[in-house]
């Protein structure tokens, strides 16, 4: 991926907010705005100094109105801006939906091309740590299924980094899922203003033969933590990160397929039409002959979270849940 | 109008009203009749259905498409609901595109992917033609904040029905208009109903006070009197551009037809009398013809020439719509993505399988 | 289903009007509140003369305000009313979405079942003629994906009245997805105020041995209209309505597998993360070694609804598209 | 206040304040001073990891709740937000069902399964605790409409946070409440912030012009008066529950804390100096003990009793707390749905497969 560039290690939250800073220095219509972005310098931390490099025109504290806001971001989109809206968490995004799926993902069909909507919807998604039912939800499925919007769910800081980069220049509306829980990792991340992660490409995140887990976002780290306990039992599993559910790479999905004829997907959210749901119907249609069991879906359990600690932790998909589906497809 | 001069009839044709000269005048009148003859054209076409869909006329309110739309700029904004037709053809889109658009032709201004709820021309500033009651008033913002942003001095008209005052978009939006000071003009087309609703039965305050809460100047205006509403836009424009911030103006009409195509013009929710009062009384074409011949400014001959070159130019946009090709079938997969990414599928259907690494 | 009772001939719209007027009749903690729904006699019709039957207590034309609607709604059903709440189309419920998923869908799991909510969400969802990308849109991921809320979707008028008396007297979230153009249709429909169609229980609308379409809603009929076609031609196809989406007939999906083989799934809405994934999943983790072929899935092209009729036909499912997916699993 | 009696110590103890009794003051105080060491209480057990999650506290806001919720009767309703310990207090939930609730144990209000934002206790009228800014607008309407269905005379207190009425569902809400003339009182608790915006930020009027759309009337209370606070609320409830409608109060406070406990007490958004000069001049006990000592109402030895005695609860209560079992791991599935249907799957993780026809 990165062979031979410079590199600096960093936090998955100062990637977010360096990709930031250099879009905005490279191109004066791209702004931030949501709640607590400038002055707070972020709820999380990842808009910090950005208020001071860029100043208050361009780094925007908004009300606490998320409809409203995701609609200025897509009617300053319309007359050309590139705004990335920051949500303080997706799950409040909810409140904004209706501007996502019937203004950002239908205005350049409904305008017959006049209008594109280059726009960024980004925060974290998905549950962190004993934060109760309406704040832990993993919000994906809200955005893919209605066509017109792209999404993709960095789990590492280089990818977080590399694809807001390319959602930021993306003429179209992409969403940007991040996790509470992964601000704080770090990794190496090239020093390259130029460095993107284009949509549409899934990483092999650790190479195996026997058995596939596919993932996105934050559960990459769990499938890594369940392939390295299954390697100790002789167990060779691939990780293969989405990274971006819309495009989504198919190619790379088959591939890993067809290479162990056996797989997981895990993912953080719900499993009633979850993107687990629609990558199981997509392998099983393009690569029926390839399946030698069927494949496993390892999910949050069908419930809302609870807040204590010991159930949120039962409800939650963690690397044992994994590792146990890996040996139910290897029989 | 009360303050008309009483006409001498040996006086040399008058040349002004309030301002407006005879000419103007006369491009005001010729643009309410287009808007009343191109919407009667629709009446027509859907009734044989060569238009489909909802579809929802301004027959009785042109006077606030004219009077609100007129004053602006090229370079500004208008933004609007799924009532539309005489907006956009007001803010200059052209009557042919809007006509073919209904008929969902490749000519129709959003290439007849769009229909009579989704107009669009950005070239002239009209951004849509949304369907949501009151989404709009966000996009306003938005188009608001952008102007400012890179410091131009355009404007944004939005209109949104009466009934749109009660979603929580519009006042997240109006908010955020007032704390940013953004240059833009709510405009509630008040017909008095939403549907079948009354505004009073919504609301227990005047629509003049749905901005108090944020501080958004409220104006009231008459807007079956075109002259009237003309002039206080271009009032209100004026001081919007050049940074007084945000309006919001209750543009009191009527509707003389049902809701849309598939609503009797009176019911269950008002009456036969209540209508023909209104259309007896307050049609702003009519008003504005008393206006113009009382003033000597117009002749009967002269209104039937305007009406009957208008009628000629409806003839021609309702051909051109009719003759005009389909939309080729590629335009159902070309315009949901502005952007088709190198890499990775886009359409789950198998549209894009075995291309790029889809 | 029906074996011996008296049945009237009614349409869908009269069969829903029924079963709210019959509730509502036998239960003063019923209401129905929406846009146009009394004086206008709903904009659909649907609930033509109960506001001259119930007076303006019980039948209530609401502001347009969908989110506060049902959040006043659920409210109303936190102490102990039983709310009808109509969308006027469920493309309008997406600004409610909140008030759905984060207050019905989870009350009585943050209140540790102090509180329930006994509200019934109702209304057209999908494509009627030519309403354009954000009036033809089928919502039910929306209203499945989170845990909480249960979803049935009436094909015919007996279903129509008795899905919807089951919604109204259960404990918990309903939706119940119509269709404008079901409304007209007209069905056998037992007189009887006590009957109901219990939540969870699919219906085969047409049996058949060769190949299996499941669906729900109206593409029910398509698919007897698929079906139909298919039978000229010596196939034998059997049409399995699941009627309610969440609870799930199981059980019912996994027999009509286990008989055919061959499955096709079909619905109005989008593929991404649609019904079909979730079905599709479902089906190839429990009944792996019964299928003889990938099943296949018939939506909606993943694109935004366009105006122009002859294009809109193209993006809509249909009977001709159902025969090729059914020929394709049978090879 | 200006108004109290200048106290002559030799004088037998005066016996009313304002219409209150002694023994009410007294309750008054004890009420805010366990709501102050019971929050103390909780951000102790905060930092050595027995509570978790997002966890907000009234500390300085004392009186919102005494003030506010007192005068209610117990079939009268509360509403709040994330922020409502001393309200569920208040309410009459009990001190041990917080804190169990907060130490996520089966004895908490709501079984260890809502946690610090999602308190309820139904049968005392706390009906949560609900973690949507402004979703609880919404709630509060229904409940007042469920109110007037049955004819009932109760009232809804719903609290929002000064943030709050930027956002559309309690505009919509509000509306609603006024044209349905419903028995809800909006109490705003203005502390001034929504966590680091100062609500002057993202508002051009003041607080009280908020519901001025819709026709609520409003009125302003200094929220660090406790018995400002009661007496208003005391009156408003009153007319709220004779069929006055709607009523919308600015609720004047402070937060002495971070917004939550992740959040320093000052910092970027508010200096060091804000925060002492408030906490010195309007800590809503303190100016309480002062007006109670002015008036010869209350003794420093009385008032120190009182302290002890909460102190010795607020430790009992953390005992249970501690010593309360965790929830069985049955409760995951059991509250999802309060009625499991006959036939078919509700969970679609494997849960209920092989039940009924699942
Ligand atoms: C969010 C939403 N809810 C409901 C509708 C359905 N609807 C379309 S128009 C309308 C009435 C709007 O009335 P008003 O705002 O007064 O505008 P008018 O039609 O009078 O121009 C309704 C309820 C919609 N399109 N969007
Ligand atoms: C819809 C929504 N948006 C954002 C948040 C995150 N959030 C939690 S509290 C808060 C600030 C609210 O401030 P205010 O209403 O003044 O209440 P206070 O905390 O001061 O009591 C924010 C932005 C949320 N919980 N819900
Ligand atoms: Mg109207
Ligand atoms: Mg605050």
């Amino acid at each position: 991926m990165t062979g031979g560039r410079p590199m600096a290690e960093m936090t998955y939250r100062d990637a977010l907010n360096q990709a930031m800073v250099e879009e905005m220095g490279r191109d004066d219509s791209v702004f931030l705005i949501g709640e607590e972005v400038a002055e707070y310098d972020g709820a999380y931390k990842v808009s910090r100094g950005m208020l001071d490099q860029f100043g208050a025109r361009r780094v925007v504290d908004s009300p606490i109105s998320e409809l409203g806001v995701a609609g200025l971001g897509v009617g300053a989109a319309m007359v050309g801006l590139r705004p990335i809206v920051e949500f303080m968490t997706f799950n409040f995004s909810i409140l904004a939906l209706d501007q996502v799926i019937n203004s950002a993902a239908k205005l350049y069909q409904m305008s017959h091309g006049q209008i594109n909507v280059p726009i960024v919807f980004r925060g974290p998604t998905g549950a962190a740590l004993q934060l109760g039912a309406q704040h832990s939800q993993a919000c994906e499925t809200y955005y893919v299924h209605a066509p017109g919007v792209k999404l993709a769910t960095p789990a590492t800081p280089a990818d977080a980094k590399g694809l807001l980069k390319a959602a930021i220049r993306d003429d179209d509306p992409v969403a940007i899922m991040e996790g509470e829980l992964l601000y704080n990792i770090k990794g190496e991340v090239p020093d390259d203003d130029d460095f993107i992660v284009p949509l549409g490409v899934a990483d092999v995140k650790r190479a195996g033969d026997d058995v596939s887990i596919i993932t996105h976002g934050k559960m990459v780290h769990v499938a890594l933590q369940a392939a390295a306990q299954l390697a100790k039992d002789g167990v060779s599993a691939e990780v293969l990160d989405l990274r971006s559910l819309r495009p989504l790479d198919v190619d790379a999905i088959l591939a890993t397929v067809s290479k162990t004829n056996r797989v997981v997907y895990l993912e953080e959210g719900w499993p009633y039409a979850g993107i687990g749901a629609q990558i199981v119907a997509m392998i099983q249609e393009e690569a029926f002959d390839h399946l030698d069991a069927p494949i496993l879906r390892v999910t949050q359990a069908d419930v809302n979270m609870p807040y204590n600690k010991r159930l949120e932790q039962l409800v939650k998909p963690n690397a044992a849940k994994v590792v146990q589906a890996c040996r139910k497809v290897l029989y | 109008m009360s303050e008309v001069d009483t006409v001498d009839r040996d006086r040399p044709a008058t040349q002004e009203l309030h301002g407006f000269s005879r000419e103007r005048l006369h491009e005001l009148m010729r643009a309410m009749l287009l808007y009343r003859r191109f919407e009667e054209k629709i009446e027509e076409a859907y009734a044989i259905g060569k238009i489909g869909g909802f579809c929802h006329v301004h027959i009785g309110q042109e006077a606030t498409a004219a009077g609100t739309i007129l004053p602006l700029r090229r370079e500004d904004y208008v933004i609007s609901a799924y009532r539309a037709h005489t907006q956009a053809i007001a803010k200059g889109v052209e009557p042919r595109a809007v006509m073919a658009e209904l008929y969902g032709k490749a000519t129709g201004c959003s290439g007849g992917l769009g229909g009579s709820m989704h107009l669009f021309n950005k070239a002239v500033g009209f951004m849509g033609g949304h369907g949501i009651v009151g989404a709009q008033a966000a996009l306003a913002v938005g188009i608001a904040f952008g102007i400012k942003y890179r410091d131009e001095d355009s404007v944004v008209v939005c209109f949104l029905g009466d009934a749109a005052v009660n979603q929580g978009a519009f006042h997240e939006a109006m908010n955020m208009a007032a704390i940013w000071n953004l240059p833009v003009i709510y405009a509630v087309e008040n017909n008095g109903y939403g549907m079948g609703t009354e505004f009073t039965r919504v609301s227990t305050t005047e629509m003049a006070r749905k901005s108090a809460s944020h501080g958004v100047p409220a104006t009231v205006v008459n807007g079956q009197d075109v002259l009237e509403t003309y002039r206080t836009f271009d009032e209100l424009v004026e001081r919007t551009r050049t940074g007084g911030g945000p309006q919001f103006v209750d543009v009191r009409t009527y509707r003389f037809r049902g809701h849309s195509m598939s609503d009797p013009v009176s019911g269950t929710y008002r009456s036969k009398q209540e209508v023909e009062r209104k259309v007896d009384c307050e049609d702003p074409i009519t008003l504005f013809r008393d206006q113009l011949f009382e003033a000597d400014l117009m002749s009967q001959d002269e209104l039937e020439a305007l009406d009957a070159e208008v009628m000629v130019e409806v003839d021609a946009v309702e051909a051109f719509a009719e003759s005009s090709p389909e939309p080729e079938e590629s335009a159902i997969y070309d315009f949901v993505y502005s952007q088709q990414n190198e890499h990775g599928r886009l359409f789950m259907d198998g549209h894009d399988r075995g291309q790029a690494n889809g």
